[in-house]
């Protein structure tokens, strides 16, 4: 398929994890979206950036951690782009050492531009 | 124009379930197509075929079967329904259930994907 | 885009997250919970007046009018939409819901 | 029963109506509790103070509405105490006037106090 | 000391489930007594018999009822079930479904009741 | 009272909506979402600073740990508790959960 015929899905993840456990099914969702050779983002936002975490021990809670499969996803499941909002970062007192997966950091006004070249925007 | 839906809560608690359905009958009115609507997260609760509220309150389930005989398809999602107990058999019909690649599909053919 | 956003300013932080996303020509569309921002008097006035400079805020007219909040106690330059309105606003951009 | 036997109980309404509808369950727990003729109060701050706007018409939404009721769970049913906090009212622009139920407009210190009383606070 | 359990949420959606339980259990270790849990608004869900995580998830139904099994009662709402569609045939257990006098009954036999 | 706070404070404002009943020896217990109030260099670092003036602050431990926030990255004074301390300071105080 050529990248014009792509359709352009970004995942918006703006919730911390395990409180509201929006993450695992979103990433279900990203797993089976990557397999189909379509254009797919993940944004992560606000609270979203405690996703990405490092350190997290969920088997406390009897559940799984997610914060290194991001990395994975983009390069063994053919997700384009995951990114983190510098200012959510910031403002969480967290930098990019603080983070398990490898993902690209972005101001908000870049992320803005991204989200702005998307056919769908999944908001979780 | 396409409109593709994603409902991500449940019935009744949340008002999500009744936007969007506002939003669907506005939309068809007005002569647009609703290529489907995915139920996933608590969303697949909506489609409980058990539910009784009582007999002056909406019955969410069947408003949307409704809509389903006019012609929308609703597809509630297996791994999230089997998680919480909206299965084969607990859900109105077993039809709706499906994969995540129909939410993807909705991305695809749909001009615009709306998240409730 | 077109911003949906549809808790309580005085909930979540939902509305105030969405803020940091408009660009020109953006859309806001206040829905169910949301709608309370809009209210003259409230802590969100100045806010609702802020967006207002730069961007077109709409309020879905069932919701409001559930909640009991009359055209006069909505802050100027709110307007109100139905669901059919609703239903173009999403035609014109391409919506994100904050939720 | 003697006033000293009684269960007081305390239904702490804190959530807007319909967004999420709390409301309608709470209310239904509020009317069996009365029947039963324990000491049952209601508070309502932060977004639960919307609950008592006056002029709501939630039919638009399908919806019944309840902000009328409340002064009948009082007169008719058992509910002792129906509480609306002051400064809750205040940070909204509201005001007694706007209210649709005549309950009792506490400041947040006094409804401390009775909170404080309480054998078993319920949140909604 | 005897403590009462209001669950207002639903399952794998929101932690109020798995804190309420991981309570329950420490309570009972520390020889305290739990009167009841009252599964009230779209706490109801918790009880759907039809649940079936992937194998290598916790199966919150399944779970609780082994917390039933070690003596503590499980009470759904009738009310906030038949709304929702977890009735008779779709709850893992017929009698545990009851009314809200249940509720009450709780509040004044514990000394604590605590709302997850 | 034992204050039961569950949601992360950048989402919502159960934490400052609790903070305003807070007596003389009531006692603030952060579970689930809400532990992220104590993380050092987080905006509510000042917040946890000042409710530990007159009151103590509990955290429910799997939950910090679960989130990855190390005892080094929690604002000093604040204590870790496990689910058996958590059913104590219920014993010790009436709650009130602030969902």
């Amino acid at each position: 398929m050529s990248e014009q015929e792509k359709t352009k899905v970004m995942f918006i993840c703006r919730t911390a994890p395990y409180g509201v456990a929006f993450e695992q099914e979103a990433i279900e969702a990203m797993v089976m979206f990557g397999a189909y050779e379509q254009d797919v983002s993940v944004a992560f936002l606000d609270d979203g950036v405690f996703s990405l975490k490092k350190g997290q021990d969920p088997s406390l809670l009897g559940k799984k951690n997610f914060s290194k499969t991001y990395e994975i996803l983009k390069d063994d499941f053919d997700i384009s782009n995951i990114y983190v909002e510098k200012e959510s970062l910031e403002e969480r007192g967290l930098s990019e050492g603080d983070l398990a997966a490898e993902v690209e950091i972005l101001d908000r006004n870049a992320l803005r531009q991204r989200m702005n070249e998307m056919k769908a925007l999944l908001s979780f | 124009m396409k409109f593709g839906i994603l409902v991500k809560d449940g019935p009744y608690m949340h008002q999500a379930m009744d936007t969007a359905y506002n939003f669907i009958v506005a939309a068809m009115e007005a002569g647009h197509e609703i290529t489907g609507v995915f139920f996933y997260n608590d969303g697949v609760y909506n489609r409980c075929s058990a539910m009784e509220p009582p007999r002056d309150e909406r019955n969410i389930m069947k408003i949307l079967s409704e809509l389903e005989l006019k012609g929308v398809k609703m597809i509630v999602c297996v791994a999230a329904g089997k998680r919480r107990g909206v299965v084969d058999t607990t859900v109105c019909d077993a039809k709706e259930i499906s994969g995540l690649g129909q939410l993807l599909e909705l991305c695809i053919v749909s001009d615009r994907m709306i998240t409730f | 885009m077109l911003h949906i956003i549809k808790k309580s300013p005085y909930e979540t932080n939902a509305l105030n997250d969405s803020i940091n996303y408009l660009m020109e020509n953006d859309i806001v569309l206040l829905i169910e919970d949301a709608v309370y921002t809009v209210k003259k008097g409230g802590k969100f006035e100045d806010t609702v007046k802020g967006i207002l400079q730069n961007n077109k805020v709409y309020c879905l007219e069932a919701d409001i009018k559930a909640r009991g909040i009359s055209e006069g106690e909505i802050v100027e330059n709110v307007k109100l939409i139905d669901y059919k309105g609703f239903v173009e606003k999403v035609c014109e951009q391409n919506p994100v819901t904050w939720p």
